[in-house]
């Protein structure tokens, strides 16, 4: 059974990555991920320039059928974080660096930081749905993901990933943007912007009102981003949205994704979830009579 | 109560000052909580923070806490019938067992203790407990617990009680003169104490409850992550001696919301 | 308790409304609605001006977390609906009467004859997430969602609800757009752009891939698309998406609605839904000092 | 098999011709059905379509049906080992008590009456069948049905077999000469057929399984209704001879998939 996939130049042994803002924000957690989880790969926090704090409490709950979220983008800036990044290249298994930014040029500067790193590739996150300023507001206009994205291209030489907002009217036109532009993979999907409101205190509960919904929930809403832009574009997609189990992977490969991240995951199924859904995928893949992954990618397009 | 990380809004149904800006509340909460196991506690409109369970009966919980900051001091002002959030209990709890255990406070770490001691005493366990604080105005579930014959031992930094000097210091004499009778040391308090009272305690199994800065308290977000990936609230927040001992950090560093390292003060 | 509200110039001896498309093609199920339900008010089946056969089958299926369609919008056109509105009117339930339109000139049309038979208002669904031509490539463009209120507006008398995509970029935008173009009311939300794919036949299960995503798991979309547009707005907003229980429905007019509608609803807690849910409200409003429902509305918004 | 809305895909295993443009497939489906029930089976690429279970054991089901359009041509080309999409069972589902039962088919009714007739001789109730059919080489089920101990009348139009004319007028004559007989009717089959049962039956109560236009079968869609909101997928499709004495359509008008209302050919 043949499980590894290849995203651009980055071969992952198997499919499944950690996504970002689940247990990244050091070392340590990562490299627990790592070994005892057995990812494919780890995609970093998304790191700014400088240290954030992110949002006061609560700022993730869980709802019935989903986790959400507004974190705020903590981190503590691309100067402090590389010694974590450091700490964990000698694992051998890809790190992916995700970076926020409010401009092309934070976006130019944290690359090449990154790229110093010497991190397997990069994660531009244009669509943390509930942090203004950074995030879905650059996110949504497709012609500020194409300089971005170009910007980006122009600056470093390993490969760069788009991840990408449902939260937007054309999730297509993004993904086409973002090809046009040179990027060598898109990531889809973020959060869905949502909102709690707790009756009895008459309040949204998150401090930031609004959040990002993840989990169970919103695994239909991923799955369709996916196959939309697979329809549409050539370069690898990574599907991310509400996977928990084998089968919600292969769902994904399906429409069109070439691997996938896990991120609430962590929280229905605990840390080995990446070792669970990598023996599940390939208990279906015997079942059915499937040899290697790349035999699952896009089939559903009919 | 459906959903146990959805903030469940519940009223104080009492409140005690405990001693110099140390309050408990208590609110009815019936789920079950173990010693040592916490809750997030939401203020509305301010913060939402994490407090160790310091009363347990079967619909009514409490915590009791210093005033600090921010968020303790909204907490502090609270009076019975306001209402906060509660979701939890979250994390591990004590492991309470053995014949004869030596609990350890520091400061506060006396309200995460004191369910812990009543529970190990209502099972039968000896227990002997050293309460440390700054200054005798600060000390707090003394009568609580002698009134569970428990064997106390005080300590103050300013020596206006007992003896003088850090409850690790104190405990270091009682375990160089019976060490034999304890087959359990359970702590809570400053890091640094902890740390100290991890390398005098010798081959005596030891549990010590860790704080850190937390936001999900569902193993998500990996603020609170220590050593190799261990969340501090779902593998911990107690964690026994051996992991301890390979954890770098301990007693040194924490991390702020940023994420960043900082040194933890002795 | 005083739970009646109202929606421009309609009043509802209820909050709670039947949502277009479920249990409203012809007079009979409205009628048991109206009767057995208790409801404030109807939604009809979004109509057009010719019949419309819909997708072929399976166009309803049931997710873990929710319900999705696409139906396609079928319907017996403007002509063959009348007799069923007709049937109805003397139930004396407000009957707010839904159309959807390829262009501004069908919009008009269809509102016309609409208000020739007599409805109590009109409610434009410019949101239907899997109709090609119709509805979200015209609800998700502000000018035409503006063109389209505006030309309605001037050749009908009757209150006009406009009914909102979650599937855009901003929805506030569109709101404000439909506000400025003399729009009396907002209903938010339609269904969430969502797929599920069979992972043993290898495709989607919809004939039309694509299908809107209802029930449970939406609501906390819906709850912040409501919330959104009531801090940017002045008209009356009308909840929908995933309302199950009363609390839901007080979740939706504490984040700004002053009415809501429930469709899968139905499904989930059957025919009495409405009544359910109104007897919550009520049981809910005694214990927590509340005498009417308008003390409920917007007060999330801190 | 979570999800009983969602189609449970499965191959089938078996596959017989019952008679001219009839047929059965069987296919594992372990969840529990009840005769007068029915499943949306989906052909993946071509439809979904209503189907009522016609062979009831633990894990195999079956269905039994005519050609005669896209949908069931395509299931008719099917073979063991081919996979098919299934949801429900879906519907209320007939009533069997009593002493005696006569059941009439009309046309392809009779698969939706076999299990019941099976499930009533096996309860010990008395079953009389009436088997209308447009010629002899359209009759099924008859031997499966005498196994059983039924007592079968035969009717064509044609007069190829048995009494020639309709099953409702069969079912008259039946009923006029021992009409103490029975204390219950149980039919399907065209509407009109149903239709004059429904005159004829007098006070002897009867359920009667219609068909309508299905599309989502959770009771949502409303594409189903007849008479005041009565949802065939959830309310149905067996509806007793009060009910339907009340719905002005029955037997008169069905809706197309436009919702528009069409007149059924008698
Ligand atoms: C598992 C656990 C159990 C705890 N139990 C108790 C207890 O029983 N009694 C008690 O008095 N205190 C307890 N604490 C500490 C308590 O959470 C802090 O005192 C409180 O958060 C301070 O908030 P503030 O806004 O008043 O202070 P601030 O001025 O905001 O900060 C004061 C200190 O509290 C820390 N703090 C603030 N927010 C958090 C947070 N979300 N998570 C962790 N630390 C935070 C800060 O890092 C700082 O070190 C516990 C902490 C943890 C992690
Ligand atoms: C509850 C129920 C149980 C049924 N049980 C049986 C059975 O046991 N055996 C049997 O032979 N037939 C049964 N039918 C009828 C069967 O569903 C139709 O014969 C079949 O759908 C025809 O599909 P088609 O594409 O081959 O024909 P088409 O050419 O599409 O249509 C032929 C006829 O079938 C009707 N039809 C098509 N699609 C549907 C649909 N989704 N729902 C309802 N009717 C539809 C059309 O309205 C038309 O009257 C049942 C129908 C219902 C509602
Ligand atoms: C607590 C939390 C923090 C997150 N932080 C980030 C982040 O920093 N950067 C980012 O691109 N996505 C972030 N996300 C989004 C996830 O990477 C992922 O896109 C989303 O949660 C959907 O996947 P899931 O359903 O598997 O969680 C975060 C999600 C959660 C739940
Ligand atoms: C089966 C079905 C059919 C629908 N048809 C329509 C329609 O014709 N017009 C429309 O505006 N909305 C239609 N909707 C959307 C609903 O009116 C509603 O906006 C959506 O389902 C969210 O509400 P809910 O979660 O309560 O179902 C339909 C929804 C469903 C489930
Ligand atoms: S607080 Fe988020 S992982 Fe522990
Ligand atoms: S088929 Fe949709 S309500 Fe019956």
């Amino acid at each position: 059974m043949d499980i590894s996939t290849t995203i651009s130049s980055i071969k992952l042994k198997n499919p499944t990555i950690l996504a970002s803002g689940i247990m990244d924000e050091d070392a340590g957690s990562m490299q627990r991920i790592i070994k005892r989880g057995g990812v494919g790969a780890v995609v970093t926090k998304s790191i700014g320039l400088t240290a954030r704090r992110g949002y006061p409490n609560p700022t993730v709950i869980e709802l019935e059928h989903g986790i959400l979220n507004a974190m705020g983008l903590p981190n503590p800036g691309i100067d402090h974080y590389g010694e974590e990044i450091e700490k964990i290249k000698h694992l051998q298994t890809p790190i992916i660096g995700s970076i926020y930014g409010a401009n092309p040029d934070e976006f130019i500067e944290l690359s090449r930081r990154m790229e110093d790193l010497d991190v397997d590739a990069l994660e531009l996150n244009l669509s943390c749905p509930h942090t203004k300023k950074y995030g879905l507001e650059i996110g949504c206009d497709p012609y500020l993901v194409r300089k971005i994205t170009c910007a980006v291209k122009e600056n470093v030489s390993i490969p760069v990933f788009i991840k990408l907002s449902p939260n937007v009217t054309s999730i297509i036109e993004l993904a086409k943007m973002a090809e046009e532009a040179g990027a060598d993979a898109i990531v889809a999907i973020n959060t869905v912007k949502a909102m709690k409101i707790n009756i009895d205190l008459r309040r949204p509960i998150l401090s930031n009102k609004i959040g990002g919904y993840s989990g169970k929930a919103i695994m239909p809403i991923g799955v369709r981003c996916v196959y939309e832009i697979a329809e549409n574009i050539q370069i690898p997609i990574i599907g991310v949205g509400g996977i928990t189990t084998g089968e919600d992977a292969i769902e994904y490969f399906m429409a069109g994704a070439s691997a996938v991240q896990i991120g609430s995951g962590v929280y229905y199924r605990g840390i080995d979830i990446f070792k669970t859904v990598c023996s599940e995928i390939e208990n279906w893949m015997k079942k059915h009579g499937y040899k290697k992954l790349s035999d699952l990618i896009g089939v559903a397009h009919i | 109560m459906k959903h146990v990380n959805l903030p469940y809004i519940t009223k104080i149904t009492d409140s005690r000052i405990e001693a110099r800006g140390i309050k408990t509340l208590l609110f009815r909460y019936p789920r079950a909580v173990d010693p040592g196991q916490f809750f997030m506690i939401w203020i509305p409109g301010v913060d939402e923070i994490p407090m160790s369970v310091s009363y347990i009966s079967q619909d009514i919980k409490g915590i009791t806490f210093r005033r600090v900051g921010d968020a303790t001091t909204a907490l502090y002002k609270l009076k019975p019938d306001d209402m906060i959030g509660i979701r939890g209990p979250y994390g591990n709890g004590f492991r309470i067992d053995g014949k004869h255990i030596l609990f350890v406070a520091g400061g506060t770490g006396i309200a995460t203790l004191a369910p812990a001691i009543e529970k190990a005493i209502s099972k039968g366990i000896a227990s002997t407990v050293v309460i440390g604080a700054k200054t005798y105005e600060e000390i707090f579930f003394e009568e609580r617990l002698k009134n569970h014959n428990a064997k106390i031992h005080i300590s103050t930094d300013d020596g206006s009680r007992g003896y003088k000097g850090y409850a690790s210091d104190l405990s270091k004499q009682i375990l160089n003169k019976k060490r034999e009778r304890f087959n359990s040391i359970i702590t809570c308090g400053p890091e640094p104490m902890m740390k100290k009272l991890l390398e005098t305690c010798g081959d005596i199994p030891l549990q010590a409850s860790l704080e850190r800065y937390m936001k999900c308290c569902i193993g998500l977000c990996g603020q609170c992550c220590i050593g190799e990936g261990l969340r501090v609230c779902v593998e911990g927040p107690v964690f026994d001696g051996k992991t301890l001992k390979n954890i770098e950090d301990f007693g040194v560093y924490r991390r702020d919301p940023t994420g960043r390292k900082i040194r933890i003060l002795g």
